[in-house]
C-alpha cells in the first residue's frame, strides 16, 4: 500500500501512508488511538473506498496487481479476510450461519446444507476451542467468545493475508495462547498477517515487523527483534512510560468498608459455591479470571441488571435493594460495561450527550445551563485526551479506543462512590492506559472505591491493590496485590486454590 | 440439542434450539404460546356456533385470508429486513384493473396470470431499486407507489370498475381443486415457496442477515442491495397474485379495491412475531396470526356481534395475545 | 314525482337559456361579465364509486355546456379533507359550490363561511345541517331505503330473514338504513338476521361480510344492499356458495347492477338515483344563481325501481349519457 | 469547536454540527435541502397560480395542516423512541365526539378543552403503559387501542355525529386570535413546547438517547419506561388538543372522522427526517415535513389538478424530494 490518503468530510485522518507486507511475516500496526490503523484496514479490505494511492497485492501468478476500489466482497474473493475490532456479527442468527456467512455450504439441490454447515462449524469451533454448539444464538455469547467466533469467521476463509484489528481485547490469556498457536501454525503455512493491538507484550512475542503511525501519518517501520519496548512506546507516543507492578499497594483491611457483597452465585446451572466479597473505601481491588468465570455477571447483579436469589448487597454496612441501574446509580454505583457499543454508548448521539447521559440528573432538568454540560464533557475529553473533531461529533464516528474513553468519561462524570470497571482499557492505547491508571488512582485516593474487572494479568498487577480471582463462578483466590504474580493469578485462574 | 429435528431451522426456532438445555418444556411452551392462543379461538367460537367447526365454515374463512396471507409472506421477508411495504393495496387494485382489462382484450386465463404477477414483480423492483439504491426509507418509497398506483388505477378507469364476470377471469377466485377453494391452494403454495425460501435457501438466510445488521452483512460480503431488490421483487409478485385473486372473486377490477390492506397484513405479520426492527420474524408466525384474525372476524361475524363491538373485541384480544405470548417468552 | 324515464329534453334546454341573460343584460357584470371567467366548484366526498363518477360526468356536462370552469375535487370519505377541500375552492374564487357531503353536519361551518363571502352552496343528494344552503338537489335517501323494504317484504311475501349490509357512518348510507328499518321494524314476519355496518364502502369488504353471513345463516332468504358496493359484493358471495335463492337487493343504477339485473342474477332489483341529472341540475341551478336569476330551493331528483322488467330503459339511459360526455 | 453557535441543538443538527468546521457549507446546504424543497415549491406554485401566495391561502393552509403538525409533534418523540403510534385517527374522533358531547352538557369552552386533553393524555398513557411494561411493540398496542377507541365511538354515538353548532364550542377551529386562525396559533404553541422539550430538556435528550439505543440508555441509569409512558401521555395531549379542532372545526364530533389520520402524520415525520428505526428525527423536520405535504395539497387544488393525478404527483415528488435529500447528505 503505497501513499494511502483517507479523509472524512474534510478531516485527513490518513495522510499519504505506506505499508507492505511480506508473505508469512506478523506485521504489527502500531499507534495511538484514533492513529488511523482501522481505517487503513477498512481500506485493504474494501470497506472503504481510499481518496488517493495505491493498494497492489500478489495473484496466484506470482505477479503484483493492482487492486481498485474493491468492494467486502472482492477482497474476501482475493484472500484477505479481517477480524474487525468493533464485532461485526449478526446477533439474530446462529454462531454456524456466521461464520459461514456469505458462503454457505449448498446441497445439490441448491438448498442450505445445514448439516455439513453445522459439521464445518463445530470444527472451527474446536480450532479456536470455544466449546459452544453452531447452533447458539451470537446474542447470547460473552464478548469473548464473540470475539473467538469473529475469529473463527476469519479463519474459515483461509485467506492468505488476514488482518486481526485487536482481536485479544477482550480475551484472557487462555484465548491469547490459542490465537498465538493459530496464527504460528498459519504463519508456517505462508500467510501474512496483520496485527493491531495496544498489549506491548504481544507485540514482541508475535510478530516480525512493526509499522506505527501518528496521528495519520506514517512514522517508522522496522523489525520487531531490533526494538525494546521503550523505543516502541517513545516511537508511538513520544514520550516514555512506566508500567511495573504495584509497588506501593496498600492494605485496606481496616479501612471503611465501602461495598459488601454476600452471597453471589453466578453460575447456577454449575452449582457452584456463592462467594462473599468486600471492598473498602478508597481500594482498587482487582477481578481476574478466565473468560465466562462469571466476573461481568457478578457485576451485572451489583449494578441491578439482573436478579439473583440470594446475593445481598451493602454499602457502608447498609443494605442496599437494587432492582434496576437507577437503584445502583442513585447508591452512587456506576458500572462501566464491557460491551460498549451495545451496553456503554448511545451511537447515535454526540460525544457530549453521550458523557452527560448519566450525570444528567445532576445538572437541571432544563437545558438552562448548557454551557456547564459543556464544561463537564471538554473536561472529560480533555482528561482522557479523547481524539475527535468537536464535542458534537457523533460517537459511533471515533475510533474504537476513542468510544472506549467516552465510556469510561461519562461514568467518572457521574462521580460515583463505587465504580466497577469491566474491562476498562479494552482498546486504548499505552499512553492513555497509563493516564486512565492514574485517574483510577486518583479518584482512589479521593475515597471512591474501583472494582476492575480486567483479563489483563499487568493490569491487575499494576493497579490493583487486592486480587479476586474467579473460576467457574467460585472465589479461587482473595489476597493482596504484593503476594502475587503472573503465575499464583494464572494457577487460581484454572481453579487452582 | 442434536435431537431436534431437522426440521428447527426457523429463526425464532433456533433461539429454542440454543436455550433448550436451560428448560425444554419452557421452550415449547414458549415457542407455541401464540399456537395456543389460536387453539383456544377455535375452541371457543366451536363452543359457541354451530356454524364454525364446518368444513364448509372453515374453506370460507382460509378463501378470505388468502389474500392477506399471499401478501403476508412477502410483507414478512420485508419486515424481517427491516424495511416496511404500504403499497400492496394499491398494487392490487392496479393489478385487478389491470387483470380485468388484459383478461377482456386476450380471453386468456394464462396471459392474464402471467401478466398480473408481471405487474406486481416489476412494481416490486421498482419498489426495491429505489429503496436500495437510493438509499431512503422504503416507508417513503412505498408511500409514494402506493399513491401512484392508486392515482393510476382511478386515472386509467374514470373511477369505474373494470367488471369481467367470464368463468376464465372469475375461477382464479371462486375455482376450486377439488374440494379446496383454488385462493386457498394458492395461498397454501406461497407459504410453502415462502418457507422455502427463508429457511433452506442463502438468499432466504441472508435476508434475516441483512435485517439483523446490514452494515455486519455488507462486510461480510453479502449485497445488501441485490437481496433488498430480490426481497421486494418477490414480494410483488406474490401482491400482483393476490391482486388477480381478488379481482377475480369480485368479478371485476375495482380501483378503490383494497384500500388500507396493507395495515391488515402487517398487523398479522407483527402479531405473528416480526419485528419492524427487522432481524426477527417467520412465515409460519406470520400464517398464525393470519388465522388469529381471520378466526376473530369469520367467528365474531358467526355470532352476529355487531361491526362497532367486533372492532373493541379484537383489539382487546390482540393485545392480550400478544401479552400472553411475550409473558411466557419472559417466564420460559 | 314518479318520473322514471331520462329527463335529458329538459337538460338539453337549460344550458342555453343559461347564457342567455349573460349577453342580454351587461349590467349583471358580476355574472355574465364572461361566462368564460366564471369558475364554479365541486367537492365530492368520495370518488370511489360509479354513482359519484356520473353525478361528476352530469356536472361536467352542463359546465362544458355553459362555458364555465368546473373545479373538482374529492375527499376520499375523509370529512376532515372535504373541508379543507371547500376552503381550498374558496380561495380558488369560485363563485358557487355544488358539494357532495359525506356528513350532513361536518361541512356546515365551512359552508356557512362561504355564504357569508356571498358564494353559493348547492348540496347535491345530501343537505347541509344548520345551514341556509343557496338550493339543494336530492333524491330522498329515506325513501330509498322504504323502497328497498317494501319490495323485498312483497317478494318474500311478508316472511323471511334478511341480511343489511350498511354504513351509517355516510349519511345517505344512514339515511336509507334509516328508512328500511323503519319498514322492516315494522313487519312482524319479517326478520333481520344480521346487520353489518362498516361493509358497504368496498366490495371485497362486503363480500366477507355476506360470505360469512351467509355460514352464519344457511336459510337466509335476503341479503339487502345499501348501495352497489354492498350488493354487488352480496352477490359474489351468493354466487361462489352457489346459492340461486337468495334476493339480493342494492341502489343505483350502475353499468354493473344493470348487468346484473339483467342477466338473471340472484341480484334482482335495485333502486335507481339519477346522479347524472343530479350534478347536471345542480351545476345549472348554480349558473342561474350566478346570473342572478331566481333559482328554485328544492329540487328533488325522482328514483325508481330496477327489476329485469324496466332493465333497458335504463341501460339506455346510461347510454345515453355515456354519449353526451 | 467554541465557535458553534449556541442554537445547533437538534441530533442532526449536532451531527452536522461536528462537521461544521469540516466543511460549513456544504453542511448547511445538506441540512437544508428539505427546507429548500419545501422553498422551490412555495415558488412553483407562486408562479404558477395567483391565489397561492396570498395571506389568506397561506393561512388556510395552515390551519388545514395544523392537526396533521399538533399530532406530528408528539409522533415524531415516538418515533424517535424507536415506537410507533397508530392510534391517533381514532382518538381524535373519540375525543371530537366526547368533547362535543361534554359542551353539550355543559355549556364550558373550558372544561371541554379539559376534558378533551384529559382524554387524549389517558389513552396515550395507556398505550404507553402497556407499551413499556407489557414489552410489546407500540404498533400492537396502538393498533388495538386504534380499533377499541374506533369501534367505542361507533357504539357510543350509533353511527350519528354529535353536532354542536355553537360558537363556543367551535370556536376551537374556527376562531382567530388577531388575524391568525386559532388552530394555526394552537399548532404553534405545540411546535414551540416540542422543540423546547426535546431540545432544552433532560427528558428530551433522554427521548433521544433511549431511541438510540434502549439498553445502553437504561444501563446509563435511564428510566426507560417512564421516558415511553411520559412520551405517549404528552403525544396523547396533542392528539387529544387535535381531535378537539377537528370537531370544531366540522361543528361535529364525528365517529369515523380521521380515518387512516395516522399515516399522513407519519408520512410527514418521516419525510422531515426521522427514521422508524429510532434515535433521528426533529420536531423542526417534522414541520418541514408537513408543510411540504400542506403545499402540494393546496397548490395541487388551486391548480385544479384532478385528485387522482394528485395522488401521482404528490408520490411522486415526495420520493423525489427525499431522494434530493438523501444524495446532498451523502454528497456534502
Ligand atoms: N466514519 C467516520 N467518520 C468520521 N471520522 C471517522 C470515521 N471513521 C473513523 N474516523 C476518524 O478517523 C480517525 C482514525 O480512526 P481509526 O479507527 O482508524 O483509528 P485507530 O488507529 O484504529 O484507533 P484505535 O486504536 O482507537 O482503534 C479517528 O480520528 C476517527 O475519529
Ligand atoms: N445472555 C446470555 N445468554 C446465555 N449465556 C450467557 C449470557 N451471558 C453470559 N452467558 C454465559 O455466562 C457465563 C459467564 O459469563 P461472564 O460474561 O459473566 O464471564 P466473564 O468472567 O465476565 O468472562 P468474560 O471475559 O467473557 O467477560 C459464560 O459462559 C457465558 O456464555
Ligand atoms: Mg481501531
Ligand atoms: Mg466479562
Amino acid at each position: 500500500m503505497k501513499s494511502i490518503t483517507k479523509s472524512f468530510a474534510g478531516v485527513t485522518v490518513l495522510d499519504n501512508i505506506q505499508f507492505d507486507l511480506m508473505e508469512g511475516e506478523v506485521h504489527a500496526l502500531m499507534g495511538e488511538n484514533g492513529a488511523g490503523k482501522s481505517t487503513l484496514m477498512k481500506i485493504l479490505t474494501g470497506v472503504y473506498t481510499k481518496d488517493s494511492g495505491i493498494v497492489e497485492k500478489l495473484d496466484q501468478g506470482g505477479n503484483m496487481v493492482q487492486m481498485e476500489h474493491i468492494t467486502p466482497k472482492e477482497a474476501q474473493e482475493k484472500g484477505i479476510s479481517i477480524v474487525f475490532q468493533e464485532f461485526n456479527l449478526l446477533n439474530n442468527m446462529s454462531i454456524a450461519e456466521n461464520v459461514f456467512i456469505g458462503r454457505e455450504p449448498k446441497t445439490k439441490a441448491g438448498t442450505m446444507d445445514w448439516k455439513k454447515l453445522y459439521a464445518d462449524t463445530r470444527d472451527i469451533l474446536k480450532r479456536v476451542k470455544v466449546d459452544k454448539e453452531p447452533r447458539v444464538l451470537v446474542s447470547e455469547l460473552s464478548v469473548a467468545e464473540k470475539q473467538l467466533v469473529e475469529i473463527a469467521k476469519c479463519l474459515s476463509y483461509q485467506a492468505d493475508i488476514i488482518v486481526l484489528d485487536e482481536p485479544t481485547s477482550s480475551l484472557t490469556d487462555r484465548e491469547v495462547d490459542i490465537l498465538f498457536d493459530l496464527i504460528t501454525e498459519l504463519k508456517s503455512k505462508g500467510t501474512s498477517i496483520i496485527y493491531i493491538s495496544h498489549r506491548m507484550e504481544e507485540i514482541f512475542k508475535i510478530t516480525d515487523r512493526i509499522t506505527v503511525f501518528r496521528d495519520g501519518k506514517f512514522v517508522d517501520t522496522f523489525k520487531t527483534a531490533d526494538t525494546t519496548n521503550e523505543e516502541l512506546v517513545q516511537c508511538m507516543i513520544g514520550r516514555k512510560l512506566n508500567l511495573e507492578k504495584n509497588t506501593q499497594a496498600k492494605d485496606y483491611k481496616d479501612k471503611d468498608v465501602a461495598l459488601e457483597v454476600k452471597n453471589v452465585n453466578v453460575n447456577v446451572t454449575l452449582k457452584s459455591k456463592p462467594f462473599d466479597f468486600r471492598l473498602h473505601k478508597g481500594e482498587i481491588l482487582g477481578f481476574f479470571g478466565l473468560v465466562g468465570a462469571g466476573r461481568t455477571e457478578m457485576a451485572r447483579i451489583i449494578f441491578g441488571i439482573d436478579k439473583a436469589d440470594k446475593a445481598e448487597v451493602y454499602k457502608n454496612g447498609r443494605k442496599i435493594i437494587l432492582k434496576s441501574p437507577i437503584d445502583a446509580i442513585n447508591n452512587g454505583i456506576a458500572l462501566i460495561p464491557e460491551d460498549r457499543k451495545e451496553l456503554g454508548l448511545v451511537l447515535s448521539l454526540s460525544v457530549q450527550n453521550n458523557l452527560v447521559l448519566s450525570c444528567l440528573k445532576n445538572l437541571s432538568p432544563i437545558r438552562a445551563r448548557k454551557a456547564e454540560e459543556k464544561e463537564i464533557a471538554l473536561k472529560y475529553i480533555k482528561d482522557l485526551s479523547v481524539a475527535l473533531s468537536s464535542e458534537e461529533q457523533a460517537v459511533e464516528e471515533l475510533s474504537g479506543g476513542n468510544q472506549q474513553k467516552v465510556v469510561l468519561g461519562k461514568w467518572l462524570a457521574m462521580k460515583p462512590d463505587i465504580l466497577i470497571m469491566d474491562e476498562p482499557t479494552r482498546g486504548i492505547d499505552v499512553g492513555a492506559k497509563a493516564e486512565i491508571y492514574s485517574i483510577m488512582r486518583q479518584l482512589a485516593e479521593n475515597g471512591t472505591s474501583i472494582l476492575m474487572i480486567s483479563s489483563e494479568m499487568p493490569e491487575i498487577l499494576h493497579i490493583s491493590d487486592r486480587v479476586i480471582v474467579l473460576y467457574e463462578g467460585q472465589k479461587t483466590l482473595d489476597a493482596p496485590v504484593t503476594g502475587l504474580n503472573q503465575e499464583k493469578l494464572m494457577h487460581a485462574a484454572i481453579g487452582g486454590i | 440439542m442434536q435431537r431436534l429435528e431437522e426440521f428447527n431451522m426457523s429463526n425464532n426456532e433456533a433461539i429454542i434450539a440454543s436455550k433448550a438445555k436451560r428448560g425444554r418444556k419452557a421452550a415449547n411452551l414458549r415457542q407455541y404460546a401464540l399456537i395456543f392462543i389460536m387453539i383456544g379461538l377455535f375452541v371457543v367460537f366451536t363452543c359457541l356456533t354451530n356454524a364454525f367447526f364446518t368444513p364448509d365454515n372453515l374453506l370460507n374463512m382460509f378463501r378470505q385470508v388468502s389474500m392477506i396471507c399471499i401478501v403476508g409472506v412477502g410483507m414478512t421477508m420485508i419486515i424481517i429486513l427491516g424495511d416496511i411495504d404500504l403499497s400492496p393495496g394499491s398494487v392490487m387494485a392496479f393489478v385487478g384493473v389491470m387483470g380485468a382489462t388484459v383478461y377482456k382484450m386476450t380471453q386468456s386465463p394464462f396471459l392474464t396470470l402471467v401478466f398480473s404477477l408481471a405487474i406486481g414483480a416489476g412494481v416490486g423492483f421498482v419498489n426495491g431499486f429505489i429503496t436500495a439504491k437510493g438509499r431512503i426509507p422504503a416507508f417513503i418509497t412505498t408511500l409514494a407507489t402506493m399513491q401512484i398506483f392508486r392515482g393510476i388505477s382511478f386515472i386509467y378507469t374514470g373511477g369505474n370498475p373494470v367488471s369481467v364476470f367470464d368463468e376464465g377471469f372469475t375461477q382464479f377466485g371462486t375455482g376450486y381443486v377439488g374440494a379446496i377453494p383454488l385462493p386457498v391452494v394458492l395461498m397454501a403454495a406461497v407459504v410453502v415457496v415462502g418457507i422455502f425460501i427463508t429457511q433452506y435457501t442463502r438468499f432466504g438466510r441472508h435476508i434475516y442477515a441483512v435485517g439483523g445488521n446490514s452494515k455486519a452483512s455488507q462486510w461480510s460480503g453479502i449485497s445488501v442491495d441485490r437481496i433488498k431488490i430480490g426481497v421486494f421483487t418477490l414480494s410483488g409478485l406474490f401482491t400482483g397474485l393476490a391482486g388477480l385473486v381478488m379481482a377475480a372473486r369480485l368479478g371485476s377490477g375495482q380501483p378503490s379495491a383494497a384500500d388500507g390492506f396493507e395495515m391488515d397484513v402487517i398487523a398479522a405479520v407483527i402479531l405473528g412475531g416480526a419485528s419492524l426492527a427487522g432481524g426477527r420474524g417467520t412465515i409460519f408466525g406470520t400464517v398464525i396470526g393470519v388465522i388469529i384474525i381471520g378466526v376473530l372476524a369469520n367467528g365474531l361475524t358467526l355470532l352476529d356481534v355487531s361491526s362497532y363491538w367486533q372492532q373493541v373485541v379484537k383489539g382487546l384480544i390482540i393485545v392480550v395475545a400478544v401479552l400472553i405470548d411475550t409473558k411466557s417468552r419472559k417466564k420460559a | 314525482a314518479e318520473v322514471s324515464a331520462p329527463a335529458e329534453s329538459t337538460a338539453a334546454e337549460t344550458p342555453a337559456s343559461s347564457e342567455e341573460p349573460a349577453s342580454e343584460e351587461p349590467a349583471e357584470s358580476a355574472g355574465a361579465a364572461s361566462a368564460e371567467g366564471v369558475k364554479i366548484g365541486f367537492s365530492f366526498g368520495q370518488s370511489v364509486h360509479p354513482f359519484f363518477v356520473a353525478m361528476q360526468q352530469g356536472a361536467e356536462a352542463a359546465a362544458k355546456e355553459a362555458g364555465v370552469q368546473l373545479v373538482v375535487t374529492t375527499a376520499d370519505y375523509e370529512v376532515e379533507t372535504q373541508v379543507s377541500d371547500v376552503e381550498n375552492l374558496m380561495q380558488q374564487g369560485v363563485k358557487a359550490i355544488m358539494v357532495n357531503p359525506i356528513d350532513s353536519a361536518a361541512l356546515s361551518n365551512v359552508c356557512n363561511e362561504a355564504l357569508g363571502k356571498g358564494i353559493g352552496i348547492f348540496p347535491v343528494d345530501i343537505n347541509v345541517d344548520n345551514c341556509e344552503v343557496t338550493a339543494f338537489v336530492s333524491s330522498d335517501n329515506k325513501e330509498i331505503g322504504k323502497m328497498e323494504a317494501e319490495y323485498i317484504i312483497e317478494q318474500l311475501g311478508g316472511e323471511g330473514t334478511v341480511a343489511w349490509l350498511g354504513n351509517p357512518s355516510i349519511t345517505s348510507l344512514r339515511d336509507r338504513q334509516e328508512g328500511f328499518f323503519e319498514v322492516m321494524d315494522a313487519q312482524e314476519g319479517i326478520k333481520v338476521v344480521a346487520t353489518n355496518e362498516t361493509a358497504a364502502i368496498e366490495r371485497t369488504k362486503a363480500l366477507e361480510a355476506a360470505e360469512t353471513i351467509l355460514q352464519a345463516n344457511p336459510d337466509l332468504d335476503c341479503i339487502a344492499g345499501s348501495n352497489e358496493s354492498s350488493a354487488l359484493g352480496a352477490l359474489s358471495a351468493a354466487q361462489a356458495a352457489g346459492k340461486t335463492d337468495v334476493l339480493i337487493t342494492g341502489v343505483d343504477a350502475t353499468e354493473d347492477n344493470l348487468n346484473a339485473i339483467k342477466s338473471g342474477t340472484p341480484f334482482s332489483m335495485a333502486v335507481a338515483q339519477d346522479p347524472y341529472q343530479m350534478g347536471y341540475q345542480a351545476v345549472q341551478n348554480a349558473l342561474k344563481w350566478i346570473n342572478g336569476e331566481e333559482v328554485e330551493e328544492f329540487i328533488s331528483v325522482p328514483i325508481g325501481l330496477i327489476t329485469i322488467d324496466n332493465v333497458d330503459e335504463y341501460i339506455e339511459r346510461e347510454a345515453q349519457y355515456a354519449a353526451a360526455e
